[in-house]
């Protein structure tokens, strides 16, 4: 559409800034995003926030580079960029971050049916139905090929049997986007990708506690559950692609996720005081803590020089597999950090004989530990990195 | 495995057989739902009393077994093991060392003997800040007639709602940051002017925020000498970090343990994990981590049970490697467990928070790295 | 792989093409070998020049293109990838950039157009103590006549043999430790009073000895403003530093390229040791700690043409990054070569070897972690 | 013989430091074991060296826990330790540490035939004859198992026919125990264990030149040498098992090997100087000396903890593979940080503008990346702790 260079885009970026600060309810500032989207319950309660998603949506920016036909905006990948460059600059959010806009949506404008697209994706546009993935198995996490839910042919219908888990957000969806299995005699070549009414009979959600005490994820049971035919995507068996595809926007919407963190020195002069040069009294600590802001620094730099390559064409920047190893494991070390900044405030579970921040600082800590384990986990990042991006044998 | 002594021999198989029976890891997730703010199961440490733990380093005297620290530390790995909650380190190790070092006869004879009996715990009121800093103490104590008047806060107390006393470190002169002018009370908590609510934490050690608004107490509560009680508060601490470094030591243990055990029967990718070898070389690695922990710990403990110069130092190595050691694995057990790992109904988790509690318990690893430098001439 | 403008492209594929062909990592044995003391080869030098390399950030009225930092950085990228040995940093870099920003126009007439034409290599005289600290500045400059007189050490100078004229810091006031009283003087190295020895170091950088005992100097010689030297020397150094881990990335690039090769083709218990996991993953993290370190390498050189305020954390931050990154590189591709990469004769020790030599150089890691920390309010 | 609470040891210990200082040649003091046993060529040329190993053995301590028929001293176990301590107490060394004496000699008295045992131990106890290892082969590196030394069966002798590598000190050696391979048939079966006169026809070592520019290690190379029958060592095919004891003396001996390192606090405070409070200057550079300290103290307890465990009978202590490791990073690390202490001086590989212990600090650290290399690699001793101590499956 224009070009970084181009003049036009600096005045509707303006434009697009100047919207934003008219707009965004003040309420909402230094609210984290994430929890809007991992917690339908918390989102539909929060009366600030569905105004502020309705004012998005109402101004066409649900899904701002998708086409108008669906729902969308309309606009340029770049225009899209350049509206949530301009929600953090404002110190807001887009509200429509949901599963379904980051990762179900791109993956139907690719595989879907015309007919399939004209019926799931304005409604994901628009904010309305709010989507879940089930493609994780107790049997099959980082192995997800090997998942067993059983999708069998009953003429019009599929007939679906099995357990998923891990399903982010599965008791407050409506829909679930979900891999199957339709032939037993193949791994990849026999998984389909199905579209399921989350009302429909025989689909429970089961809520799972974490460590963090976050109960987002579910268990999710299917028995003799009933799908009508034309909710398959991709053609029966072709269900590993579509997956693949939708991986990917999952990874990249992962790595650029967690990016900008607030960097630790102010809080560890607070909570930690200074020496007589003014620096942090303790030196130990606080060459761990400048470790990691220099490398988090750097890391932001990667994302800014992937986009930035990608954008120009001239290379794909740092491969999705180490930029997600990378930013999980610095994000980790940061929430180590922060809590032992803390020291021992940072040990909170509940109770006002502790801050909100500091209770929040805990949970953090103890949910950060997932962030090397859901998405790919570390492992399977390296193996990515090893065999895809530098080529090494297989065994 | 280290070379025992006869009675610590005993003791460790005694240990071990009653934490597997009696105090499974299934035990702390009752003390955490039962939600009285105590921390541990009464019950339990009435049969660790029984057992004779809660005397182990209290002379015969008293009605202990005068054992010594190392011989605590045998019982405490075993504890560690099963994440055995209890006010063992606390009351029956770090303060019954200061009242057995420097309290009078008569203090000795009011509470040594119930401490050994496992009736009465006695904790340690030493933090203020938000980190361990005992040289910071700002809590005041004047004094007033013969005796004193202590005001101030302590946050956090181990075990402090179930305390029938505590030791007090309170500040008689100089000012925050000065070692000398710290004098060491023994205070009953049922006094009127002390008031204590519960702290909820990640994980159980029964913490509570003490408030005194002018607690009287009498000079026969003076452990040891007044504005000298640095000296003797920092041997009791050596204390605490080794009897804790030694329970942290069996908690990485049994953490490695179970973890083992899953790498050999958890399958992915049509194979068994412990197969693939990056997981093989990072629980390798593991081991050799624990294994330098183990020295540090049945090291430090002899120097202390030898009363040795360098215990101190020797006692930051090991809570410092144990906090390291400890967290490592804790961390690693939630990694290789993968999303199981991460549920509240898994056991993952309970090590994860306790590698936290007991790493900030008395200093952290950075602390006593900090510490280790200063007295190895860093 | 970075945005790169027209002419910066051209530079870049001209670089990859010369430093193979024209300077492979066998160049480097060579100069080795000599023993002259240099620390690399004229005639390859000159070559450079023809290229036009060494007047990259010389203004075009001295001769130069004046293309900038970042283009010098891309050069320098693809030179380190043979461990191509040249004053380009040293001379052509940092000294212009030292004369660009400060210099007389007399001074600026006498040696930019030499140092752009590869005839002069003008180096800094900077380090003095066993650690790279600028405000320790201990060489004294006095004031005589209208001039000064020059007394006092430098080590290492950098290809110190060769050098034609050195811009040395020196203390005009003030105290060792003061950031203000330093000034920078250009000295040409043909003064009867300033002796040099070779320092036969184990990688090729021409470091010698710097002695001067009275080296008399007219004011004209002084770069900048008398006392004042010390932010003109800091930007010159960010400079240094940020050219520097350009030419760290390219060779952290060859090393781990040479590294995958090996593993690709090398068997052991069967199969090719590429295939081993262990060795995977840490292939995967040492990809992940270079694409790190290149992002800190471009945006540094893009914040120094830009003469952004924060240059200076940027430049210590790529400076730190490529040196734990090359010298964790280096040390892999010793190990994963197993013996053979312990031969004088392979070329991991070349690596190996340069990774410790340029991370010394302008500061260490450790050093510039210290300074980023500073900087951003640690 | 006697138990270290036992008030004749304390005697014994007495009396042998005393004869300990009143022979040892203070010229020594300060040298490099290592050096001597590592550089025959070296040992030779330093008379000191020369009187200390002659008086040592003439008191009978050249070997002083083998049995007397063999030349050893024919004391305990215990005893032998005892004197090593002592040497090390005196600030000696014991100076028949050969390869002879650490791996062949303990390996021959298990597995050598009468014959042999009178034949090749005594002069290993009197330091002799000097032994080279002929183990390692291009091909054939931590899969020392492929290994194609060719020994083909002539009647009355062995035709050996290859070439090894990392053979250290084969230059200076008289005599090498070599792996080859009898039968092609078998991998680990099909190797043998044999004994080559270095003098033999046919036989050539050349030096290879290290990083460190130390050049003990050798090439050899084998071409039709003749080796009488008598000289091989457990019988025909029965190398390996051979092989794996005598390596577990090797690894034993490494593992030991390179504990005692004076700690880093008092060079690093004269070079780096020191802050307002007394501590190393450069706080970065201060915590991670720190913690190499304290890491390479909980070695050296664990080395002693090993050592009192295995006299107890009360366990094995910790896995030689895992000491292996943790013993060679810690020393690497340390090397590591002695260059950085030494910063611009710790880069000089020769003249008089560098100080003799600044140019062995640089050739340490450069030699110090081959300890995790041989005696079995970091990789290897990982494996080996992975699967033979932690039990874990193969894939």
């Amino acid at each position: 559409m224009f070009d970084v260079a181009d003049s036009s885009e600096q005045a509707w970026r303006a434009e697009v800034g100047a919207w934003i600060r008219a707009n965004f309810p003040p309420e909402l500032a230094g609210k984290n995003p994430y929890r809007y989207t991992s917690d339908g319950a918390y989102a539909d309660a929060d009366p600030d926030f569905q105004l502020w998603l309705r004012r998005v949506v109402d101004h066409g920016w649900g899904a701002p580079s998708w086409p108008v036909e669906y729902g969308g905006g309309g606009l340029s990948a770049r225009q899209g960029a350049i509206i949530n460059e301009e929600m953090i600059n404002a110190g807001a959010f887009h509200p429509n971050r949901t599963y379904g806009e980051m990762m179900l949506g791109p993956t139907l404008l690719e595989f879907a049916d015309e007919v399939q697209k004209r019926q799931f994706i304005p409604p994901i546009a628009r904010g309305e139905v709010r989507w879940c993935q089930g493609f994780s198995e107790p049997g099959a996490g980082s192995d997800l090929a090997s998942l067993q839910t059983k999708c069998i042919d009953d003429g019009d219908h599929w007939v679906v049997n099995g357990q998923k888990i891990w399903t982010s957000g599965a008791n407050h969806a409506d829909w679930c986007f979900c891999l199957v299995r339709t032939d037993t005699s193949r791994k990849q070549g026999g998984i389909s990708f199905l579209l399921i009414d989350m009302k429909s009979a025989g689909v429970e959600a089961r809520p799972i506690t974490l460590i963090s005490g976050t109960t987002h994820f579910c268990e999710v049971f299917f028995s003799d559950v009933r799908v009508p035919k034309e909710n398959m995507i991709g053609g029966v068996n072709q269900g590993w692609t579509v997956a693949k595809r939708l991986l990917q926007f999952e990874r990249g919407s992962l790595a650029s996720g967690r990016a900008e963190e607030a960097p630790l020195g102010p809080i560890a002069r607070k909570h930690v005081g200074v020496d007589a040069e003014g620096r942090i009294a303790d030196s130990d600590l606080r060459m761990r803590v400048i470790q990691n802001d220099m490398r988090l620094r750097a890391y932001e730099q990667s994302l800014r020089r992937t986009r930035a390559e990608v954008k120009a064409g001239v290379g794909l920047g740092v491969p999705v597999s180490a930029l997600k190893n990378l930013g999980a494991g610095l994000s980790q070390e940061r929430a180590e950090l922060m809590i032992e900044i803390l020291g021992q405030r940072g040990l909170g579970w509940e109770g006002d004989a502790f801050t909100p921040e500091e209770l929040e600082a805990t949970r953090t800590w103890l949910h950060s530990k997932a962030y090397s384990i859901y998405g790919g986990s570390y492992e399977v990042q390296n193996n990515i990195t090893a065999k895809r991006v530098l080529g090494l044998p297989s065994a | 495995m280290a070379v025992l002594t006869e009675e610590q021999s005993l003791l460790r198989d005694a240990a071990e057989a009653w934490a597997q029976e009696r105090s499974p890891l299934g035990a702390l997730r009752k003390i955490r739902a039962s939600g009285d703010g105590l921390g541990f199961d009464a019950q339990a440490f009435a049969e660790m009393a029984e057992m004779g733990w809660a005397g182990i380093v209290v002379p015969e005297e008293f009605g202990g077994a005068d054992f010594g620290v190392h011989s605590m530390g045998v019982v405490l790995e075993q504890l560690g093991r099963t994440l055995t909650a209890s006010p063992l380190i606390v009351s029956s190790l770090t303060a019954a060392t200061g009242l057995k070092r420097a309290g009078s006869a008569a203090l000795k004879q009011a509470w040594l003997p119930k401490i050994a009996a496992g009736e009465a715990i006695v904790t340690l009121a030493i933090d203020e800040g938000v980190r361990h800093n005992p040289a910071a103490t700002e809590l005041r104590a004047k004094k007033s007639g013969a005796g004193f008047k202590l005001s101030g806060a302590k946050r956090p107390v181990p075990f402090g709602m179930a305390a029938h006393a505590a030791i007090i470190a309170a500040r008689t002169s100089g000012a925050p940051g000065d070692v000398s002018g710290i004098t060491l009370f023994l205070a009953p908590t049922d006094s009127a002017k002390l008031t204590r609510a519960p702290l909820i934490e990640i994980e159980a050690r029964g913490a509570a925020a003490y408030h005194l608004d002018g607690v009287t107490l009498g000079p026969e509560a003076v452990l040891g000498a007044v504005d000298e009680g640095g000296p003797l508060l920092e041997r009791m601490l050596d204390c605490a970090c080794a009897g804790l470094a030694a329970q942290m030591l069996g908690s990485s243990s049994a953490a490695f343990e179970i973890t083992l055990a899953y790498l050999k029967t958890r399958k992915q990718f049509g194979q068994l994990i412990g197969a693939f070898q990056a997981l093989q070389h990072r629980a390798a690695v593991l081991l050799g981590e624990i294994e330098l922990t183990r020295s540090a710990v049945e090291t430090a403990l002899d120097a202390l049970d030898a009363d040795a110069p360098e215990a101190h130092e020797l006692a930051s190595l090991a809570k410092a490697l144990a906090g390291d050691t400890f967290r490592r694995v804790a961390g690693e057990m939630v990694q290789m467990h993968g999303g199981i790992g991460m549920t509240d109904e898994h056991d993952a988790g309970l090590f994860l928070k306790r590698a936290r509690i007991d790493d900030m318990s008395f200093g952290g690893a950075g602390y006593h790295r900090e510490r280790y430098g200063r007295l190895a001439g860093y």
